[in-house]
C-alpha cells in the first residue's frame, strides 16, 4: 500500500482520483453502486447562478473511442445546489469541489458569493462557456480575459480556487500562466474540445445543438500534452482529466505533471472506473517501489 | 427538482457481468436474449430498463426489460439491430457474458386492477409485454408493425391478453394501417381505461393527443440518447409541461415511463 | 453513376478523393495495389527546399482510434523531388498536389519557385510548422502570419495555392479568412492535433520527439466541426480531411461545407479506402437521387 | 534515394482477406498461425513480412513470415501475444479470415551456398526459420531463450540445421548464458561464414559487434513501430552510415534486414 495522499492548495486528498464535472452529478446516483467516501472528491455538476434547462435532445452523441455532449450547463442554480444536493455529500468522506460556470464574470462573482461559508472544499470554475460582454467567445480562450476573471472570482473565495482550462486554444501553457497569475490555487484541464456529428440521412447534426463537447478516450493524448505542457510553466498544482479510461492513463498524466487526475466519460463506460483507476495506481507504485504518489507526478523522462 | 417523478431511492442496482442463458432470433433484425442475473431480476419491474456495455463502444445501450423471470433469476431482453452496437450484442453466444448495468428507470407502476390497452410499435413491443403480463384479464394490445414479416411476440401476448389486435402498415397481417386506428375503435366504446404506449415518435405523438381528445390516461415509454442511464449525466433530457411549469425531466431517471400529457413531443 | 466531378480553384478532378499528404508518399507505393489514377488527386510528401532526414523513431504511437506521429518531415528537398519522384506520376491521371513546407518566408518562396514550370498542378501549403523567425510558434496559428504568408507565396505560384490550416488554433474560421484574405484560392484542413503518450514502464515519451501529430478516427468530430466553421467564413473552396475512415464520414464533411475531402490515416488501415469512399459517395447519391456531388456540398441544415 | 537498398519493383502486393488454415499455441506466449493465402506465398521469401489488421485497430501489426508452403499456397507466421493486438490474434479461429497486407519487405537475400549461421533472440527465431531451411546443410543456428519454458521451433530448425545450439538466460536448458557466447566460440574456429541475426537490439547490437570484430558479414532484421508498412509514410526509421553518408532508411521499404555495419544501433 503505497501513500495515495496529495495534497492540493492546502486541501487534502485521501488518493488522487477524482470524478469530473458533469459526469457524476452530485454523487448521489453512483453512490447506489459503490462506497463514493472512496474517492478522493467529486468535482460537482456545473452549477450557474440561475437554474437552468439546458439545450434541447439529443444531447449526446458517440464518436470513435468519445463521445459528443451538449447538454448546456443544465442545473439547478447555486440555492438549488446548497439546499438540495450539498446537504446530501456532507456525511461523505471526500473532497467536494463545486464546478461553476456564467456568462458573465459578475455571474461567477455572484455564485461564488453565495458558497462561501457552504461545506464545499473547493471551487474549479469552469471558463470554457461563451462570454457574452466579450461577444460570444469563451472567457478561457484569452489569457487577458483568463487572469482578470481569476482575480475577480478569487477575491472573492475562500476556498481554494480550481481554474479549470479549455483545450480550444492556440497556446495552452499562456493560459495556465495567466491563471496563475490571477491567482488561481490550481488549474485543472481538459475540459471539452468542440467537435460535430451530422447524420447523413436526415442531413441534420446529430445534436440539437449542432457541436457539442468532445471527451472520452478519443482526446486523451491531446490532453496528456496539453497537461505537460501546463504543468512545465506553472508551479501551481495541475489536476489532469481528459480521456482517462483505465489507471494505465492516470499514471501517465501524473507522471506527466498531473497531481491528481478526474475521471469524466469512462463513469459512463465502466462506473467502477474510478475505483479501478485507484487500485491499479496504488499496484503500480507498489510495483515499481515508490513509496507515495507524489514520488511519480511530472517524473516524464523527455527526450 | 425531481419530485413530481420521484427516483425511488434503495432500489439497488448493480454493474456486473451476467451469463447469456440463451439467445434467438425472432424476425430478421430481432433478437431475444434471456440473461442469468438472479440480483438483478429481483430489483426488476416492467418498464425498467439495463444499459448493455457493446464491446470496445464507450456508451452502453439501454435496452427494456421485456419479461421478468424471478423465480429463475432471469430477464429477457428483446432488441433489434439498428446500428453497431445492437450488431455486436446480436453475434453474442449462449454462455458467454455480458456487462449490464440495471435495473434502471421508474418503469410502470402498474395498477392491475384497471383495464389497460397496451400499444406498441415494432421494437416498442417488447418493453410492453411484462406489464401485459401483470394485467393479464385485464389487458387489451394493440401491436403494430411495417408488414407481416417483422412481426413479434405475438403468441406472448397472446397468452397473456384478453385481446390482441395487430396492425401493419402494408396489411400483410391483420388490419392495414395504424396502431390508432384500432385505438380509436376501441376508445369509442369504452374509454374507461389506461393506455401505455411504447414506439416511434410519431405514434406515441399520435397516442397520445387521441388520449387527451378522450380524456383518457396515458402514458408513454420514451427513448432518447444517453450517456449513464443512472441520472448523472443529464444528457437524456426531454422537456415536460407540468403544472407548475416547463421541466427538463431526463428519460433514464424520471422516466422512461412518462405521463403523455406533460411530454413536449416537439422538444 | 451520379457526377462525381468537382473544380477547385480552375483544377477539374475526376472526383472529390485525395489521398492526404505524408501518408501516401508520392503515390508509386500503392499504385502496387491499385490504379492510383482512380482517385480524384494525390497531395505529395511535405516538400522542402533542402532534403531532411526527420526526426529519429519511434515516430509514430497507437492511440485509442487514432494515432501520433513525429516524422518531422523527412523529404528528398524539392530539387530530389522533381527529378525522381514526380516524374513518376507525370503519366497518371489524377491531379497531382505537391505540399509543401518551410520553417521561415523564404524557405516557401524558393519552394514554389522551383516548382514554377513542373507538372505540378495545385501547390498545397502546410503552415504547422514552426516559425523560425516568430520564435517556433508555427504560421498558422495567427491571422496575420497566416495572411501574410499566404501573400508572398501565392505572388510567386502559377499554380492554384491551397492553405492546409493547423486545428491547434482558438478561432479556425478567423485563420481560414485570413488564408482567404492573403489570396488563397483554396484552403484544406485540418492537420494534425498535437498530442502525447507516454510509455509508464520507462517512463519516457513514447515518441522520441516527444510530442506528435494526432490523426485518425479519433479526430474527425474536431475535424467536421472545423471544416464547418471556415466553409461558413469562407467563399473559397474548402478541402475537408481528419479522421475519415469511410464514406460516409467524407459524405458529412461535404454536407459540412468540403467540395472535397482528403484520407490520410485510413490508408495504413485499408489500403483500399480512398476507392471505397469513391464508390460508397457515388452509391449515396444515386440512392438519394443526386446528379452531382456538388449538390450536396454544404447541404447541411442546421437546428 | 532508396538506391543502396533497391525496394524490388515489379513484385507484387495484396490486401485481402486470407482464411486460417489453423492456429498453435507454441509456448504460454507464443502462437503459429498458418494462412492460405497462394497468391501472397508465391510472392513470398524468406525475410519478408506482412501486415494484419487486428480488430479495430487503426495500425495492422508487423509479422514476420516464418515458413513459406509455395505449393500449398500457405504462409506461417510465429507470433508472440505483447498488447491487444497480438492478443486479438491469438484468440483467431481456424477457418475465419484474416485482413492481411503483403508481402512486405525485401527479407533476405541468401547465397546458400555460404556457411551460414543464423541467430535468433526468442521471438526473432521464426523468421530466421524460413531462411535456414533454404540454407540446409550450410545451416547452423544459435537461439536464444530467457529460459526453457519459452524455447520455441527447436524441432523445426534441428530438422534442417546442420547443428543448433541453444541458449538460456538462466541455464534451464542448453548453454547458460547468451547467443554471442555460443558465436564467439563459433567464429574463433570459423570465419568463413555470413551471420543473420533477429531478436532485441542488445542482442543485435552485440552480434553485429562481433562480427565486425571478426570481419563477418552481418545481416540483422529489424523492428520498428510502423504506420503503412509499405514504404509510404516514412514513419518506421531507422538511421544508417552508408559509403556516402548517414541516411534514414525505412525497416518495411528497405528492411527489415539491414547489413549490420550500415545500422546506427544508436538511433
Ligand atoms: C429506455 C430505452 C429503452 C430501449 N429499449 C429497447 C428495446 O427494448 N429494444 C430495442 O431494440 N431498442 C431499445 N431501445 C433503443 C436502443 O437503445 C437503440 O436501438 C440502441 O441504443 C442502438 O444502438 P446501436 O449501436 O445499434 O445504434 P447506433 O445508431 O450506432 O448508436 C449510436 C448511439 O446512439 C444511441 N442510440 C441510437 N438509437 C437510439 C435510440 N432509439 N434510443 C436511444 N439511444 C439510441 C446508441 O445508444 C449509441 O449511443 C431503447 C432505448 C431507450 C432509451
Ligand atoms: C518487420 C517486423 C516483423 C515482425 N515480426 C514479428 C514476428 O514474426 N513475430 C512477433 O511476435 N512479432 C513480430 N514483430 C513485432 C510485432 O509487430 C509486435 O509485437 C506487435 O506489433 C505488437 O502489437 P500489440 O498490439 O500486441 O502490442 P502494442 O504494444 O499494444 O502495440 C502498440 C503499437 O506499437 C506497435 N509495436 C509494438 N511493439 C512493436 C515492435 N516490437 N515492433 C514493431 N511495432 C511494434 C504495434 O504494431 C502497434 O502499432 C515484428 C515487427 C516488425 C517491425
Ligand atoms: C455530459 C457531460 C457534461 C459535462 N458537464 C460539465 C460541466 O458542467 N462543467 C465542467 O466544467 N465540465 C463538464 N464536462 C466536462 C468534463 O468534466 C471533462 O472536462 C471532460 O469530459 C473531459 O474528461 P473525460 O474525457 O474524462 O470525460 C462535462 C462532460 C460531459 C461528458
Ligand atoms: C505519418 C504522417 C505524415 C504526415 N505528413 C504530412 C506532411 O508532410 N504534410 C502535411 O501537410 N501533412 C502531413 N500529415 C497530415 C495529414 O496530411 C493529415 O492532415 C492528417 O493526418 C489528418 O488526416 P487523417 O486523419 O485522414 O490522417 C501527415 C500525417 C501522417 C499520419
Ligand atoms: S443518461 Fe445520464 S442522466 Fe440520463
Ligand atoms: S511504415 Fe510507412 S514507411 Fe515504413
Amino acid at each position: 500500500m503505497a501513500d495515495l495522499r496529495v495534497n492540493i492548495a492546502g486541501v487534502a486528498f485521501k488518493n488522487p482520483v477524482i470524478t469530473a464535472s458533469g459526469t457524476f452529478g452530485f454523487g448521489q446516483e453512483y453512490a447506489r453502486l459503490y462506497d463514493i467516501s472512496k474517492l478522493g472528491g467529486i468535482s460537482c455538476k456545473g452549477t450557474t447562478l440561475e437554474p437552468r434547462m439546458g439545450n434541447l435532445s439529443p444531447r449526446i452523441a458517440e464518436t470513435p473511442s468519445g463521445i459528443l455532449n451538449s447538454v448546456g450547463l443544465q442545473n439547478p442554480g447555486v440555492e438549488g445546489f446548497l439546499k438540495n444536493d450539498l446537504p446530501l455529500l456532507e456525511n461523505t468522506d471526500t473532497v467536494v469541489i463545486a464546478n461553476i460556470a456564467g456568462s458573465q464574470i459578475e455571474d461567477y462573482i455572484e455564485t461564488v458569493r453565495r458558497l462561501q461559508g457552504s461545506s464545499v472544499d473547493m471551487i474549479e470554475m469552469n471558463i470554457s462557456c461563451p462570454n457574452v460582454k466579450e461577444g460570444g467567445v469563451s472567457f478561457g480562450t484569452s489569457p487577458e480575459s483568463v487572469e482578470r476573471i481569476t482575480k475577480q472570482v478569487k477575491a472573492v473565495a475562500e476556498q481554494p480556487l480550481i481554474v479549470k482550462l479549455t483545450p480550444n486554444v492556440t497556446d495552452i501553457a499562456e493560459i495556465a500562466a495567466a491563471a496563475e497569475a490571477g491567482g488561481a490555487d490550481a488549474i485543472s484541464l481538459i475540459n471539452t474540445l468542440t467537435g460535430m456529428k451530422i447524420d447523413i440521412e436526415t442531413r441534420r447534426p446529430l445534436l440539437k445543438n449542432n457541436t457539442g463537447g468532445m471527451s472520452g478516450a478519443a482526446v486523451f493524448p491531446v490532453a496528456l500534452r496539453m497537461v505537460w505542457q501546463a504543468a512545465n510553466r506553472v508551479q501551481i498544482p495541475v489536476i489532469g482529466l481528459g480521456g482517462i479510461t483505465k489507471w494505465q492513463d492516470a499514471v501517465e498524466m501524473l507522471l506527466a505533471g498531473a497531481t491528481a487526475v478526474q475521471i469524466g466519460t469512462a463513469n459512463f463506460t465502466d462506473a467502477y472506473t474510478p475505483l479501478k483507476v485507484i487500485e491499479g495506481l496504488d499496484a503500480y507504485l507498489d510495483a515499481h517501489g515508490e513509496k507515495s504518489v507524489m514520488d511519480i507526478v511530472g517524473k516524464v523522462q523527455v527526450w | 427538482m425531481d419530485n413530481r417523478y420521484p427516483y425511488r431511492k434503495g432500489f439497488l442496482m448493480f454493474q456486473s457481468e451476467y451469463k447469456i442463458q440463451s439467445i434467438t432470433q425472432l424476425n430478421p433484425t430481432t433478437y431475444s436474449l434471456v440473461l442469468e442475473c438472479a440480483e438483478l431480476a429481483a430489483e426488476s419491474w416492467c418498464g425498467r430498463f439495463v444499459n448493455i456495455r457493446c464491446g470496445e463502444k464507450p456508451l452502453r445501450r439501454p435496452i427494456s426489460i421485456s419479461e421478468i423471470d424471478k423465480e429463475n433469476g432471469t430477464i429477457t431482453l428483446v432488441f433489434e439491430v439498428r446500428g453497431e452496437g445492437t450488431e455486436w450484442l446480436s453475434t453474442r453466444r449462449a454462455g458467454e457474458k455480458l456487462d449490464v448495468l440495471g435495473p434502471l428507470g421508474n418503469g410502470f407502476f402498474p395498477d392491475s386492477a384497471k383495464r389497460a390497452i397496451f400499444i406498441g410499435g415494432g421494437i416498442g413491443c417488447p418493453p410492453m409485454l411484462g406489464a401485459a403480463q401483470e394485467y393479464g384479464e385485464n389487458a387489451e394490445a394493440i401491436l403494430g408493425f411495417r408488414s407481416a414479416a417483422q412481426i413479434i411476440l405475438l403468441d406472448k401476448f397472446k397468452a397473456c391478453c384478453q385481446s390482441v389486435d395487430v396492425t401493419t402498415n402494408d396489411g400483410s397481417f391483420g388490419v392495414r394501417g395504424f396502431v390508432t386506428d384500432v385505438l380509436a375503435d376501441k376508445l369509442s366504446e369504452n374509454k374507461d381505461c389506461v393506455v401505455y404506449a411504447c414506439g416511434p415518435m410519431p405514434m406515441l405523438k399520435g397516442v397520445a393527443q387521441m388520449c387527451a381528445q378522450n380524456d383518457v390516461q396515458c402514458f408513454v415509454s420514451l427513448e432518447q440518447r444517453m450517456g449513464c442511464g443512472v441520472g448523472a449525466c443529464l444528457v437524456c433530457a426531454c422537456k415536460t409541461h407540468e403544472a407548475d411549469g416547463e421541466h427538463m425531466r431526463h428519460v433514464c431517471k424520471n422516466g422512461p415511463v412518462f405521463d403523455a400529457k406533460e411530454v413536449d413531443f416537439g422538444g
